[in-house]
């Protein structure tokens, strides 16, 4: 479904991603681990359109993206969670979601879909009117995986959805992706929070320093004596 | 334990319009203590930090260190008190250099004044220098001592995590407050920033109050644990007392969570 | 060879220190735009002394310090014979002292402060001359012009931000007051503003017969318009500052019914010479009418050359200076000009009324 | 009694300012950039409705809808042009560009044109109407009910509609805002085209009922217009609309109280009252940044 | 030591630099407006190092300035002309009542950020203004006229003492305290550093050598008016920083003087002056936003020198 084939990425000077390759099968989570600046949201925001790659290709769908403005990403099916939620904080939840939704033409979809996100995040409906930048963490974090639902993806990114959120959120957060998943949507997902991102994941990618050190299933990843050693915590 | 707490607070709370983001709270903590603070998002721990640190004024209550009330100071006045605090977003000066950054932790504790700096006076010259001594002296310590002439901006996240505690370590706390330092990191970072963590307390006799969403670092290093939610305690006690609380595990920790935190799992 | 060249070459450089950008750039423009065609028509004409006359524009951003230090580059730099400008007062004053101290002439065209041609001390400076006349004339002219309609309680107007208009007013009240009346009101505006309709309100309260509004016209005719609507009928007066078409475009014709003003000229003046100008002027820019900065500008370059014709030279700027001095019934546009020992031109000044927006000759006030 | 004149002075100056400051508070909410030229494309709008009056013979109408026009085109080529490249850089090089930006329009437009004054024709019939002593012209009118019709219009376009929803979502966050499928050029160019249009109806309705226009004529009332978005609370399109009357009416006191020449003085005294007070304007929500 | 060898070196070098220009002016090599246009980049240089510090430095945005430069310019101008003292305690006490101007606007400024804190000191400067437009005992709207006394001497003298005093502020631990507030303030306070003291420091400091400049300003263009010191004056000072690249001192350094010969030689083209002036701002801006300079000084393409910053960057 998505096939990135040797992508340089710079910020001016700063080269973050260095002929990275990886593949995401239809149907799959794949994730994506590695240390801190590893390059891991560079590589989301590159797919998504807000970088654009100096070399190499990426395929999606038989099309090729690679430096396509984000909104004809968007509407070919890719939708990106970004690092930190990013909730449009002064507009309410409802608005938000809407937001979401904002290049879909079919309206009956679209209210179909508030219904299955209400549904995934009740949470959400209690709150619909309420102002996003008021929101607790958590249901920020609900909200922008929500308000990405809502753009109807085939290809979801989310990238570290765990992050400050407390384990019982964390807990939430990660069922909730992999009922996405069964609901038909492709996930790609970076998380610190490795131990429970391989053990959800079907295949997983290591990246470090900007280049792609590891890959294979998850299972076998997590096995890994190296693995375990520098990114699980020794454990 | 001693008889008298490092510090106290009685009953605070502080309200946001309506909003009673914390109320009520009580804390004691002794000279030495290592002490988590947890609670679900939102709950209103990092309010906390900020009562206690003067960035809000509480509304209502008392906050004491050492016996001296903290209650209205500024926060430049707290922190000259003795505590000092790291940020959950991280809230280094970028533009300065590791050293610098240091430097202006060092700010209070030197004296020259600023004609003694506008006309050079000997005083300047020996003030400047113990400052940067001494940072460079701390900066060794944190390991950061290679890149004391890099822009904080230009340093990995975890560095600038480890400089942000190296900062806060420089303004010379009894109390240091922690936010979330690990944050983003992965469980390798964790464990080591535990490790850090352990032992600037160890060299610096420390004490120090934390919030974290890691239950392994938090289980892993604590001696007392509060926990907040919706502004209000809802336990405190030692790590084992509050793993088994059935109102922490129903708020915060999840029954799974709690088994496995039991087993020392890092889920 | 424009640097080193300066006034002994083929040609006579004359600087014009003007306003050409910034809060007053329109005045400045308005001079240069005399000037130009002054200029023009005398090289057409062979000439002074068979050297044509060039010009060498700077502009000072309506700023005293950039007046400054464009007069020092005309003097120090261009070595130009003589300086036309600046159109303020406080531009002026800003570079009679380099002008003296380079022994260059200086005329400004529209600077109308009484003590600008003075020094500090008190004495006439050499150098320093100007076409217009000073603002105790006007005021004075005005003050019994009112006093002759039978006014006994009057407002008065005034440009704050001008001295021009804070000096006219200041000779209109003394004038006006020992002849027997009374200043009712006395209110202010400030340059640019467009909305006068409160301090008008206040004006119309006090009940005055008549109201002199010294400023220039781009105020003016919307203090006038707007006055009108609020209902105030009463006659109302101003100065030269008042005088162009643009007026009565802003303030409207039948607005104007019933105001007066005192000026140097009516580009209206059936007289032979100024309808040559006029439409000399038109023709060089568009169709557009003169005003009377437009006529202080062209005057000026006149009263120089005239200078330099008596003289016999256009090089020796001491002589020109004597020469000019002893200026006497020089006719200008804006009148038959003598230039007194305070180096200021005695002439007569007109009052017109407008009558559905033409200006119409009322008296000729002598000094 | 002349109280309530004065009181009626106030609010027509004071709507004025508004209408201005409604376009102003667009773009600088949307983008968070103080645009110094939006009181040149003011000027251009008066200009533009001129010369259809008085070259063309159009009516009043036409004319008010050819400057609209011309002036959304403008604000958008000057969007384009000289600040899209510095969405990134700091707000501070962004306010130079758009310092630089406004003397190049109003000295632009002296070269081409001069930079003497020109009297709008009469093309709306203005009738006073008299109540109990009390003059109230019907172009005052008219500009209180045209800024208030266009505030409510505007206030329904930001927060109705999609390209609104868009704009708001621009301007807290362009990343996440391209997330959502938004195309932030667009929407930034659809931003300058309103906020500029809304400026060229300001610039007509301004020659119609004050007469007067010249090429520096955007100056003060930019100045002034940003005063009273800053008032009212920046980005707030009634704010604006409170913020420009707020400053006529008190200039008008001012004035009226006989202290014309403070009357400048007297508006930034009170702005900066409210501003102690009120740290965001009257209408601003206390963005104190959350520690 | 390597910092006062360092220091030592700047003092020479502004010495030689005042020396030539005064032995070329007194020999007439620099004619009357070459010494004038020297006194003029002088006079904004200071202006502009000191709006540094507040800006730069501080990162307080304020677009006042020329309220400052203001208030130096009409009490150093009242000293001499009313008063009939000397021209060097007009000049100090131009600058210190600039500064107490300073500590009146710093103080109730405190409370606002960015814009609104812009449009507060755009509102001050502007009262400063009108204040002087109706006081008529210094001329009102007219203005006042003041002797020309201001000599390259007094300019160099009061442009040396600028530099050096703020760049050894700068280079101290006030100065990093003045930094950290720019960079995060919520930090700084944190740290223990009283925010709002060095706030009001670089308010009243920057103030100061306004007024300096306003001395120096007033006695040398004869005439000074209100309208001298209006927000488009203002503007100009805050292009000279933000031109040179904000935290720079050699960088506004070099903006004022580029800036000042640009506008300067441009007197002769009055048509197209602001055309040009206009495009070449917005050309600068597009094509390199973090201003000329960056955040660098001149000093730092020398190596690692960490003398006072800005000797090398000295004006002509
Ligand atoms: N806007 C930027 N400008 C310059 N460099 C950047 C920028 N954003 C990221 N980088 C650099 O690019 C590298 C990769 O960053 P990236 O954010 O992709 O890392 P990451 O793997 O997502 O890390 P984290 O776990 O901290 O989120 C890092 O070295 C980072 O410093
Ligand atoms: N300045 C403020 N104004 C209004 N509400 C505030 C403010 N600061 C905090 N709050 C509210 O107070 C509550 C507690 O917030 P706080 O940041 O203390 O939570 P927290 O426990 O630190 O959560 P997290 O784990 O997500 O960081 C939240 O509902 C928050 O929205
Ligand atoms: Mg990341
Ligand atoms: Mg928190």
């Amino acid at each position: 479904m998505l096939k990135v084939h040797q992508i340089d990425v710079f910020y001016g000077n700063i080269q973050a991603l260095k002929g990275v390759s990886l593949e995401v099968q239809e149907g799959e989570i794949v994730t994506l681990i590695g240390a801190n600046g590893a390059g891991k949201s560079t590589l989301l925001k590159t797919l998504s359109g807000l970088l654009k790659p100096k070399k190499g290709t990426i395929q999606y769908l038989e099309n090729s993206i690679a430096g396509k403005p984000a909104q004809s990403i968007v509407k070919a099916g890719i939708s990106h969670v970004p690092e930190g939620r990013r909730v449009f904080a002064n507009m309410t939840v409802e608005e938000n979601l809407q937001l979401g939704a904002y290049l879909r033409k079919d309206l009956q979809g679209v209210k179909q879909d508030f219904e299955r996100v209400y549904e995934l995040f009740p949470r959400l409906l209690e709150r619909k009117k309420q102002l996003s930048g008021t929101l607790s963490g958590g249901e920020q974090q609900m909200l922008a995986m929500g308000r990405a639902i809502m753009a109807k993806p085939k290809l979801l990114l989310l990238d570290e959805p765990s992050m400050g959120l407390a384990p019982l959120m964390v807990k939430t957060i990660f069922s909730i992706i992999e009922e996405i998943n069964r609901a038909g949507t492709t996930i790609l997902l970076v998380e610190q929070n490795a131990h429970m991102a391989l053990s959800i994941a079907n295949r997983a990618y290591v990246i470090e320093t900007g280049s792609v050190v590891a890959s294979g299933p998850a299972a076998e990843l997590q096995a890994s004596e190296q693995i375990k050693e520098a990114y699980l915590g020794g454990l | 334990m001693g008889s008298n707490p490092l510090l106290k607070v009685q009953s605070a709370g502080i309200q946001f319009g309506g909003l009673k983001a914390v109320w009520d709270f009580n804390m004691e903590i002794h000279q030495g203590e290592l002490v988590g603070l947890i609670g679900p998002n939102g709950a209103g721990k990092t309010t906390c930090f900020n009562l206690l640190t003067g960035v809000y004024v509480p509304t209502e209550g008392d906050i004491s260190l050492e016996g001296q009330r903290l209650n209205g100071l500024a926060p430049y006045q707290v922190t000259r008190k003795g505590i000092s605090r790291t940020f959950q977003n991280i809230r280094l000066f970028n533009e300065l250099s590791v050293l610098d950054n240091v430097k202006v932790a060092y700010h209070s504790l030197a004296k020259h004044s600023i004609v003694s700096s506008i006309f050079r006076l000997p005083s300047h010259f020996s003030g400047e220098k113990e400052m940067e001594e001494k940072s460079i002296e701390f900066l060794k310590i944190f390991q950061l001592e290679p890149y004391l002439y890099e822009k904080a901006k230009n340093l990995p996240y975890g560095m600038q995590r480890r400089l942000e505690i190296a900062r806060a370590l420089a303004a010379g706390p009894k109390l240091l407050l922690l936010d979330e330092p690990a944050a983003g990191m992965n469980p390798q970072e964790t464990h080591e920033l535990m490790e850090l963590i352990a032992f600037v307390r160890e060299k610096f006799n420390l004490t120090i109050l934390l919030i974290e969403h890691d239950m392994k670092l938090v289980m892993g290093i604590c001696e007392r644990i509060y926990v907040l939610d919706h502004g209000q305690l809802i336990a405190d006690g030692t790590p084992n007392e509050i793993r088994n609380n059935p109102k922490v595990i129903e708020a915060y920790l999840g029954e799974e969570a709690a088994e496995s935190h039991a087993e020392s799992s890092p889920n | 060879n424009e640097t080193t060249g300066g006034s002994e070459g083929d040609t006579i450089k004359v600087g014009a220190n003007l306003e050409l950008s910034g809060a007053v750039a329109s005045y400045g423009e308005g001079i240069k735009e005399g000037i130009d065609l002054a200029i023009e028509e005398i090289n057409a004409a062979g000439g002074v002394d068979g050297k044509e006359l060039e010009v060498v524009p700077v502009d000072n951003k309506s700023e005293g310090s950039e007046a400054t230090n464009a007069a020092i580059k005309l003097v120090n730099q261009d070595k130009v014979t003589a300086i036309i400008g600046s159109a303020t007062s406080g531009n002026t004053k800003a570079q009679t002292q380099i002008a003296d101290e380079g022994k260059t002439i200086l005329i400004t065209p529209s600077g109308t402060a009484d003590d600008l041609t003075l020094g500090t001390d008190g004495n006439v400076i050499d150098y320093v001359f100007r076409t217009s006349f000073i603002d105790s004339f006007q005021g004075k002219v005005a003050a019994n012009f009112a006093t002759e309609l039978g006014i006994k309680n009057a407002a008065i107007y005034a440009d704050n931000a001008s001295d021009y208009a804070k000096g006219l007013a200041k000779s209109f009240k003394e004038t006006f007051e020992a002849a027997g009346g009374k200043v009712v009101a006395e209110e202010s505006y400030i340059a640019d503003d467009t909305d006068f309709r409160s301090t008008l309100t206040n004006l119309k309260s006090a009940e005055p017969e008549f109201i002199f509004i010294p400023g220039y016209y781009e105020e003016v005719g919307l203090i006038v318009k707007q006055a009108r609507e609020l209902g105030i009928d009463v006659p109302l007066m101003g100065a030269d500052g008042w005088d162009s078409p643009t007026l009565v475009e802003l303030a409207g014709a039948e607005n104007l019914n019933n105001t007066y003003i005192t000026n140097h000229y009516s580009s209206g003046d059936p007289d032979e010479t100024i309808q040559k100008f006029v439409e000399a002027f038109s023709k060089k820019y568009d169709g557009a009418k003169p005003d009377a900065f437009n006529a202080l500008g062209y005057d000026s370059v006149y009263l120089l050359v005239d200078a330099m014709d008596r003289a016999g030279t256009t090089t020796d700027k001491e002589k020109i200076k004597d020469a000019l001095a002893e200026t006497k019934d020089l006719s200008l546009i804006t009148g038959k000009i003598t230039i007194d020992e305070l180096h200021n031109p005695t002439k007569s000044a007109t009052v017109l009324e407008y009558k559905d927006g033409e200006q119409v000759f009322k008296s000729k006030v002598n000094p | 009694m002349e109280w309530i004149q004065q009181l009626i002075n106030g609010i027509s100056l004071g709507s004025i300012y508004a209408l201005i400051a409604l376009g102003y508070t667009m773009v600088y909410g949307i983008i968070k950039l103080i645009n110094f030229a939006h009181g040149d494309v003011f000027m251009i709008g008066a200009f533009v409705g001129f010369y259809a009056i008085a070259g063309w013979g159009l009516g009043f109408f036409p004319a008010l809808l050819l400057a609209m026009a011309v002036c959304a085109v403008f604000g958008v080529l000057i969007e384009r042009i000289a600040y899209k490249r510095l969405r990134n850089a700091t707000r501070i090089a962004a306010l130079i560009t758009a310092i630089g930006v406004s003397l190049l329009i109003e000295y632009g437009f002296i070269y081409v044109r001069g930079a003497q004054a020109a009297a709008y024709p009469d093309v709306l019939a203005n009738k006073k109407y008299d109540l109990f002593g009390i003059q109230v012209s019907s172009q005052s009118l008219l500009i209180l009910v045209v800024s208030i019709v266009l505030m409510i219009i505007l206030h329904f376009v930001v927060h109705r509609t999609k390209i609104g929803k868009a704009m708001r979502a621009v301007s807290h966050d362009m990343e996440a805002a391209q997330l959502m499928g938004i195309n932030v050029n667009t929407t930034i160019s659809a931003t300058f085209a309103i906020g500029s249009a809304l400026a060229g109806a300001a610039g007509v309705f301004f020659g119609v009922y004050y007469t007067k226009i010249e090429p520096l004529m955007g100056v003060i009332p930019g100045v002034k217009a940003f005063v009273a978005a800053v008032l009212g609370g920046i980005g707030i399109i009634p704010g604006a609309m409170v913020g420009g009357l707020v400053l006529g009416v008190v200039e008008t006191i001012v004035s009226a109280l006989g202290f014309s020449q403070w009357r400048d003085a007297a508006a930034f005294i009170i702005l900066i009252l409210i501003l102690l007070f009120r740290p965001s304007g009257i209408f601003g929500k206390n963005a104190r940044e959350k520690v | 030591m390597k910092k006062v060898k360092g220091f030592w070196i700047y003092v020479v070098l502004s010495v030689v630099i005042y020396g030539v220009v005064q032995l070329l002016i007194n020999g007439g090599i620099l004619n009357p407006f070459y010494a004038n246009t020297l006194i003029f980049i002088g006079i904004n240089i200071i202006l502009a190092v000191s709006l540094h510090l507040v800006i730069g430095i501080t990162g307080q945005f304020s677009i006042g300035h020329a309220g400052f430069l203001a208030v130096g310019a009409y009490i150093s101008a009242i000293i001499t002309m009313k008063f009939q003292l000397p021209f060097p305690l007009a000049l100090l006490a131009g600058g210190i009542v600039a500064a107490l101007a300073g500590l009146l606007v710093g103080i109730p400024s405190l409370r606002l950020k960015g814009d609104y804190l812009a449009i507060a000191t755009l509102g001050f400067g502007e009262i400063i203004r009108i204040v002087f437009l109706n006081i008529d005992y210094v001329g009102g709207a007219s203005g006042m006229q003041v002797t020309h006394l201001t000599t390259w001497t007094y300019t160099f003298i009061c442009l040396f003492i600028t530099i050096t005093v703020i760049t050894n502020f700068t280079n101290s631990r006030h100065g990093r305290a003045c930094i950290s507030v720019r960079e995060n303030e919520i930090a700084a306070d944190a740290m223990g550093i009283n925010t709002t003291y060095y706030k009001v420091v670089a308010f009243a400091l920057g103030s100061f050598f306004a007024g300096i400049a306003g001395g120096l300003f007033a006695h040398n263009f004869y005439i000074i008016q209100p309208g001298n010191f209006g927000f488009l004056k203002s503007f100009d000072i805050l292009i000279f920083v933000v031109l040179g690249g904000l935290g720079s001192l050699s960088g506004s350094v070099i903006a004022a003087i580029l800036l000042t010969v640009v506008s300067t030689f441009l007197q002769d083209y009055p048509e197209t002056r602001m055309i040009i002036y206009s495009v070449v701002l917005v050309l600068v801006m597009l094509y390199r936003p973090q201003g000329l300079m960056g955040t660098r000084e001149v000093t730092d393409l020398f190596g690692k020198w960490k003398g006072p910053k800005g000797g090398n960057s000295y004006g002509k």
